[in-house]
């Protein structure tokens, strides 16, 4: 009986690691149709960029790396913007297959840097312990994906830049010919979705593998929140990524982890049934 | 004549938002029909009820008698419902031949449509004539203007071949000798089809419509004929204005 | 103001524009006429640089703005109504202006003389743009070019698909405009609101310039032919 | 104007369509080198691995017909090619076995035959499983979601969770099917010795003439309505329902054509490697196809084989020779071409001939 | 299927003045990051032979492939070392999958493939020589070790595939003759990272200990997870089999401090052979590499195998099989022989507990080298296992 109910904190702080690292995904794809397969990458970037600090933050190094992930990220995504995803724009589906090669190349500039084993990242003492059956790290990850959502939101919906974010990728032509700088706001927007995934690497450190191959075991998952919680809908990634938690807690507790993979696979595909385009969608009377 | 359209009481919500408000609409077999009304009254958003495009919130369409709510799309055309939309969508990667051709064959099986097309048919190449498309037959749809968008829009219906066209706006952005090509041709249609079509152009109108509906928000206004309806009040204050709109185009005609 | 001067321009292989040359002077009303697909949108998009130019120049007030982007060129003072009642669908009618105005940096008030021009969008405010009607759609893309206080104002068939008094506002909102001092290029079908409203006319075939004058030329023969009225 | 609604005698196509001769006089070349150069010059080893690359082109030119003309992006073509793979692998493990029990099982603890082994054992049977299993699938899969409009990149994610999905349950299932291993070390073929060069040549024979079949057949269907059709479900899949046609039948039709493709690849795929195991079946193998498939040329199915052979070559070239430096190789190649072109190399091929035509 | 004349194995290999033998590891995917290091030590040994003058007057030339950690690679791989490079021998493999994959081609070319990695058993080509341990030299002196620690309520947990499910059939065999009770059984998919459900189960079920059959990355995430759960090594010691030095650096030493390991090898393992090899090594790759288990086994293969073609005088495979039977080397392990029936190797079991710096020290070992038993024909209670 204790072990079920432990399953219910487990399970939201599963989903507040699926949501942390399906944030940024959330937001370049929903922003601007880029399916970043590269995402996974920016992550263990903010990963490593954890492990460096460690010589001069120690045991804290995780707190001053938030930031410092934050921008190393972000402008590795600027650089992967500038020089080859702007020409991409309206064609998701390439740009899956091109940030494909993205990625495929920094795994082996992370293998060449760091070497293939997986480095140490020491987690500071304080984040050490638990409130019931919720470990400290556990609930530091949720915050953070908490207050990622919380600043999101506020920027997308009560900022300037935020809607011209969204003008852009609505009609990206119109936005020019309205006075848009679409360069920069595409820019921008990468640049914001690519740190968020710098934040995501900082938090994994805190619970798995710091490694060259670390962005790969989460990818998968984080674009199944994103499907299933509409592309590119905040609150639709934040109920996705909280009920899949739950959803593969259970589903894990009462069978096995493999068996729970498959299950959560198969209750998305049931529920695509019902929402196919996701819990949320844009609605819109174009046609396609 | 009988009735080949029913709308009956039919409502659709978007939102809390009631576009249409039970409207009651009815169509004859062999009728040219217009439907005007101001900008948003619900004109598209009937069209897309009819067509299966949106659901009504309530309310039935008939069609030749028999129900067709709950029926798909593609369901309804093959009963014999076709339809142009106001923003032009054709495929651009597909040649106005193409384009014309696929519009004619959907009641082949499907088996038959795994041989390739050998020559073009009678329906496309009256289609291709009607349009004055033929010079552009093996163009890729995708490098027309919108004016030539449009006539492939109403190519394709043609070439469909239904028993109910509905056209939205199908003159928009249509030069004058267009229009004139348009009103022939939808008047000619109409001897053995039943057309609805939606237009702002009054011109157009006085001199191809007999029997016009006026939708004004979500409500069924009046139904007439021409005159009737320029000479209602409520349709001049929500929908035609002041007079000069006539003088102006008395110009022109 | 507005100069172009032997433009050429087309899509891929296939081009469009044969030395199109144009001039808008201040204050000026010009109306590009032609039957479908002569290359009138080809030309305003290559004007506002959505199309590059493959050939020509394009000078506004002076500024060489043929290699420009186009959020320079309206930074200029060119404000582009596109052809097809283009918005931004997800945003509300608000935002669509907002966004705007925003980007121009114009103050509040630019937004408020927008509406005062078309007042029907008032109610409409917090409606998402992409579920207007096409007509309401129209109205937003006009006003939402206001919002930058251009000083050239470039529109591509404003009226298509809109309901007579709303045309005949649209049409009133152009003169005001124009009577205010801001120039105008306009595409436009209607002959005889072309007529009323334009200080000079170009005819557009085949991607040539094959006419030109003033108002009354309109009346001509050669130009009914022309546009096959 | 009127004339227009009365029947015009219309015999004759006023669009002139020439019969185009360079398409088959080109297959007919390559026909050539693949059947009777490449077994000439080729030593059996290298020939192997050509016959190898060879059942990737099957499942490319399945995903040339499925995305290229559908716009159905599967990310999860390993799928269906792995389970045309353990349905040959099953009933080759049989055989093998005579009485016994396969090798695994009997390490694994399984006692008994499995149920679901047993009717592999008859070579009709596995080989109907090879196109019926991947087929079935697909077919259901695709029913489900294209009825319900899944598309764009919903459907790439959902088939590549699928994929992800089927390998977990395949390694979980370890007495059935192997687990990571999967099924290997087979001996007899269709009562040939498998490894035997006569076996592989044989085999390489095969290969190439399926490649060439399906090949003829695709492009068959491509050039038909249907492939018009495709394309057009493709551009605008809303519009379509509009000329009375159901999106979701011609997605669900393309989508299993090519998952059986896939699945015939995969079988013809297990005697010439020896071995099918859950890895083939896994997101990445199915997004290097894909991948082949984008460099090749997506939008012609000649490009999707291709660049699946070309890409089957690089890789067993450049991990040869530059061992090291692979994965940034490949890692370009894939943005490189992409990037600069979109339509790949059969597109820079028509550009330069377009070019020299021009030029001419 | 009968080799042609040219893919006899080992032969031609012998012809020029080198020797080319074949190093085929994952150089690339998620094993790389174990394999790497094997590799390297096998270069290790290939260049400390030569500069000894190499192998019958012959300098060794390895080529290297890369097995991108996907079983059929390898097995196109191990192929295109025996046909087209005509080695003289492979050192390659790691995971059980790998090579499985590889096996047939070894015995259908009649070549020899040396796998370097603790393994599962039941299993013993005679092609393949064996340097890592078998189960009865690693899994079941770990057993013993937990027994006389007093630990009999013991939870399972593994990653899903071949070497953890045989490693715990093995285990519950073990348990019921010897008195253990298994609390669970638990697989998560290669390469999963996230136990929290797991650390719940395994929490609420209450074992004196768990056996850790978890390969790769997941070790990181298992053990960070569960020590934020509050599991010590005091409280709840996990023993694991596929944790070496190289690992714990991942991992991080406070994750794991104190937790037990069982292997045959330890970079603090003391014998002149270690101090050389372990000096050796950090020399050629530098000083904060660790040195581990299977690195070790690795290099000890290109020793054992050069040993054997001195021996027969020849890289002819069918004589160099012939002569290994009772090499017997002093290894950094310690002795190891070849047991010539098997294939296998003689070799010294390990306990060993990670310490703050990172290294493991050794608690207990097995005394002698142990006589391989792939089949564990030995063990009354294993009769079931091996059919
Ligand atoms: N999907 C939708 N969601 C929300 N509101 C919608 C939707 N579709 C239509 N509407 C609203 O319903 C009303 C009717 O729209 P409709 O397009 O039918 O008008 P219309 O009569 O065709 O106008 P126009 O002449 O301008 O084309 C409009 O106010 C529009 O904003
Ligand atoms: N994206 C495009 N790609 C290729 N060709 C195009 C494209 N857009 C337009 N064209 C071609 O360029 C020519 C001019 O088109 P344009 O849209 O400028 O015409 P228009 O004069 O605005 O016509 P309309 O009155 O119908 O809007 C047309 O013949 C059209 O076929
Ligand atoms: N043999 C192993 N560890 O797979
Ligand atoms: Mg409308
Ligand atoms: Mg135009």
């Amino acid at each position: 009986m204790e072990g079920i109910l432990n399953q219910l904190p487990i399970g939201l702080s599963i989903g507040a690691v699926l949501l942390l690292i399906a944030l940024g995904l959330t937001f370049t794809f929903g922003q601007m149709g880029v399916i970043n397969m590269a995402h996974g990458e920016f992550i263990m970037a903010g990963a490593y960029t954890a492990y460096l600090l460690q010589d001069f933050a120690d045991r804290n190094a995780v707190l001053v790396a938030l930031p410092v992930a934050f921008l190393v990220a972000g402008l590795m995504g600027l650089i992967l913007e500038r020089t080859a995803i702007r020409h991409f724009y309206g064609r998701p589906l390439d740009t899956l297959l091109l940030t494909w090669g993205v990625s495929l190349v920094l795994q082996q500039v992370a293998r060449d840097l760091f070497g293939a084993p997986n480095v140490q990242v020491l987690s500071p003492t304080w984040l050490q312990g638990a409130l019931g059956p919720m470990p400290y790290n556990r609930l530091f990850i949720l915050l953070l994906a908490v207050g990622s959502v919380v600043a999101i939101w506020v920027y997308m919906n009560r900022s300037a830049q935020g809607r011209r974010m969204q003008a852009v990728m609505q009609n990206r032509q119109l936005a020019a010919t309205s006075g848009i700088n679409t360069g920069r706001v595409d820019q921008r927007t990468f640049f914001i979705g690519s740190g968020l995934a710098g934040i995501a690497g900082v938090a994994l450190t805190l619970i798995g593998p710091v490694g060259p191959t670390l962005g790969t075991y989460y990818i998968v998952d984080a674009f199944l929140v994103v499907v299933a919680g509409g592309l590119g809908q905040l609150r639709g990634a934040v109920i996705a990524a909280l009920a899949l938690g739950l959803l593969n807690s259970y589903a894990e507790f009462w069978t096995n982890a493999s068996l729970a993979k498959v299950i959560v696979f198969a209750v998305i595909i049931a529920f695509l049934q019902f929402r196919p385009q996701g819990l949320f969608v844009l609605r819109s009377r174009a046609l396609t | 004549m009988t009735a080949l359209l029913e709308v009956r009481d039919v409502s659709v919500v978007f939102d809390g938002f009631r576009a249409l408000d039970g409207v009651n609409f009815t169509v004859d077999n062999g009728e040219l029909r217009f439907l005007i009304g101001p900008n948003g009254a619900g004109k598209t958003t009937l069209i897309d009820i009819i067509t299966g495009l949106t659901k009504p919130t309530t309310g039935t369409v008939r069609f030749d008698g028999a129900v067709v709510n709950g029926k798909r799309e593609h369901q309804r055309v093959r009963l014999g419902i076709g339809r142009t939309f106001q923003t032009s969508v054709v495929f651009e990667e597909l040649t106005v031949l193409e384009n014309l051709d696929l519009a004619a064959s959907f009641r082949k099986p499907l088996v038959s449509l795994l041989t390739r097309r050998r020559g073009v048919t009678e329906k496309v190449a009256q289609a291709l004539e009607t349009t004055q498309l033929t010079d552009l037959a093996s163009r890729k749809a995708g490098v027309l203007s919108h004016g030539q968008r449009q006539w492939l829009e109403i190519g394709m219906l043609i070439a469909q071949g239904p028993r109910l066209l509905l056209l939205d706006e199908p003159v928009a952005g249509m030069s004058s000798e267009e229009r004139v090509r348009t009103g022939d041709l939808l008047t000619e249609i109409a001897k053995d089809h039943t057309v609805i079509v939606i237009e702002h152009d009054m011109d157009f109108l006085r001199r191809y419509a007999s029997t016009v509906t006026v939708l004004h928000e979500g409500k069924l206004l009046i139904e007439g004929s021409v005159d009737e309806v320029r000479a209602d009040p409520r349709v001049q204050e929500v929908y035609l204005g002041r007079a000069r709109e006539e003088a102006a185009h008395d110009v022109v005609s | 103001m507005l100069s172009v001067d032997s433009l050429e321009a087309g899509y891929g292989r296939a081009r469009v524009l044969f030395g199109v040359g144009l001039a808008v002077e201040p204050g000026q009303l010009v109306c590009v006429m032609g039957r479908n697909g002569v290359g009138k949108t080809t030309l305003l998009n290559t004007i506002m640089g959505v199309i590059p130019a493959t050939g020509g120049t394009v000078t506004f007030e002076g500024h060489d703005v043929t290699k420009m982007k186009p959020h320079e060129r309206v930074k200029l003072g060119m404000g582009y109504v596109p052809q097809g009642h283009e918005t931004f669908p997800q945003l509300s009618v608000l935002g669509n202006l907002l966004v705007t105005l925003e980007a121009s940096g114009n103050p509040q008030s630019a937004l408020d003389e927008a509406l005062d021009v078309f007042p029907r969008l008032k109610p409409l405010l917090k409606r998402r743009a992409g579920f207007l009607s096409g007509g309401q759609q129209q109205q937003l893309a006009i006003a939402r070019a206001l919002v930058t206080k251009p000083k050239l104002l470039i529109l591509d068939e404003p009226t298509e698909g809109i309901q007579p008094s709303i045309i005949i506002e649209i049409e009133e909102a152009i003169e005001t405009l124009h009577a205010s001092g801001i120039a105008v290029l306009l595409v436009e079908q209607y002959l005889d609101l072309a007529m009323r409203l334009a200080d000079r006319y170009l005819i557009l075939d085949g991607g040539h310039v094959v006419h030109a004058g003033t108002a009354a030329d309109l009346q001509g023969e050669e130009a009914r032919k022309l546009l096959a009225v | 104007m009127t004339a227009t609604l009365e029947k015009p005698p219309v015999t004759e196509a006023p669009v002139k369509e020439p019969r185009d001769w360079r398409g088959p006089a080109l297959f007919a070349l390559v026909a050539v080198i693949g059947l009777v150069v490449m077994p000439l010059v080729l030593e059996p080893f290298r020939l192997g691995l050509l016959a190898k690359y060879l059942t990737y082109a099957i499942v490319a030119l399945g995903i040339g017909l499925a995305w290229g003309q559908g716009g159905m992006l599967t990310l999860g073509q390993g799928v269906f090619f792995g389970l045309g793979g353990y349905a040959m692998g099953m009933h080759l493990k049989l055989n093998d076995a005579g009485d016994g029990l396969p090798d695994f099982m009997v390490w694994s603890g399984v006692e008994t035959l499995p149920a679901l082994w047993e009717p592999f054992r008859n070579p009709v049977f596995a080989i109907a499983m090879v196109v019926v299993v991947p087929g079935a699938i697909a077919w259901l899969l695709g029913t489900l979601v294209f009825r319900q409009r899944v598309r764009g990149a919903y459907f790439a994610i959902l088939t590549q969770a699928l994929a992800a999905a089927m390998v977990i349950l395949l390694v979980g299932q370890q007495g059935l099917t192997g687990g990571t291993n999967g099924l290997t070390n087979f001996f007899e073929f269709f009562g040939q010795d498998v490894a035997a060069d006569s076996t592989q040549r044989g085999l390489y024979f095969t290969v190439a003439i399926v490649l060439g079949i399906l090949f003829v057949g695709a492009w068959q269907l491509q050039r038909s309505r249907f492939g018009r059709l495709l394309l057009a479900v493709r551009d605008g899949e809303d519009r379509v329902r509009f000329l009375g046609y159901n999106p979701a039948t011609v997605k669900t039709i393309t989508f299993t054509l090519s998952a059986v493709m896939a699945g015939i690849a995969g079988a013809l795929f297990v005697p010439i490697v020896g071995i099918i195991s859950p890895a083939l079946l896994g997101v990445v193998p199915s997004l290097e196809l894909v991948v082949a498939v984008a460099i090749g040329g997506r939008f012609a199915l000649a490009g999707a084989v291709l660049g699946a052979i070309l890409m089957g070559y690089a890789k067993t070239y450049f991990s040869e020779e530059l061992p090291d430096a692979w994965l940034y190789l490949q890692g370009a190649l894939f943005i490189l071409v992409i990037g600069l072109a979109p339509k790949g190399i059969i597109g820079i091929l028509g550009s330069l001939r377009r070019k020299k035509e021009v030029a001419a | 299927g009968e080799p042609t004349e040219s893919t006899t194995g080992g032969g031609a290999a012998a012809g020029g003045d080198t020797i080319k033998v074949g190093l085929l590891h994952s150089l690339s995917g998620t094993m790389a990051i174990s394999e790497v290091t094997v590799r390297d030590a096998e270069l290790l040994a290939i260049e400390e032979i030569n500069a000894a003058g190499g192998v019958l007057g012959k300098k060794l030339e390895p080529v290297v492939e890369d097995g991108a950690s996907d079983w059929p690679t390898f097995a196109e791989k191990a192929n295109k070392l025996i046909s087209q490079d005509k080695v003289a021998t492979v050192f390659g493999g790691w995971t059980s999958a790998s090579r499985k994959a590889m096996l047939p081609v070894f015995e259908r070319h009649k070549a020899l493939l040396w796998y370097p990695v603790q393994y599962e058993g039941l299993e013993s080509s005679p092609y393949i020589f064996y340097t890592g341990a078998t189960t009865n030299q690693q899994i079941i002196p770990g057993l013993d070790y937990l027994k006389e620690q007093g630990k009999t309520k013991i939870f399972l947990v593994g990653s899903d595939y071949v070497f953890p499910r045989t490693a715990n059939k093995i285990i519950k065999a073990y348990a019921a003759a010897n008195g253990m009770t298994i609390l669970g059984e638990e697989y998560t998919p290669l390469g999963h990272t996230e136990y929290s459900t797991l650390t719940n189960k395994v929490v609420q079920a209450k074992p004196d200990a768990v056996f850790n059959t978890l390969n790769g990355d997941s070790n990181v995430a298992f053990f960070k997870q569960l020590k934020s759960a509050g599991v010590t090594a005091e409280s709840m010691p996990v023993l694991s089999v596929s944790v070496a030095e190289e690992e714990v650096t991942g991992i991080g030493v406070d994750n794991i401090v104190g937790h037990p390991v069982a292997w045959n090898y330890y970079q603090t393992t003391e014998n002149a052979a270690n101090t050389k090899f372990v000096a050796a090594f950090k020399a050629k790759y530098g000083a904060a590499k660790v040195t581990s288990d299977p690195m070790e086994a690795g290099y000890n293969a290109v020793y054992l195998w050069a040993e054997a073609v001195k021996k027969a005088g020849t890289t002819e495979v069918e004589a160099v099989k012939k002569a290994s039977g009772g090499i017997a080397l002093e290894r950094p392990e310690g002795l190891v022989t070849i047991d010539g029936e098997t294939q296998h190797m003689y070799k010294t079991a390990r306990i060993g507990i990670i310490q703050p710096d990172g290294l493991i020290k050794e608690v207990w070992n097995s005394g002698e080298p142990i006589k391989p038993d792939p089949y564990l024909k030995s063990y009354p209670w294993a009769g079931s296992l091996a059919s």
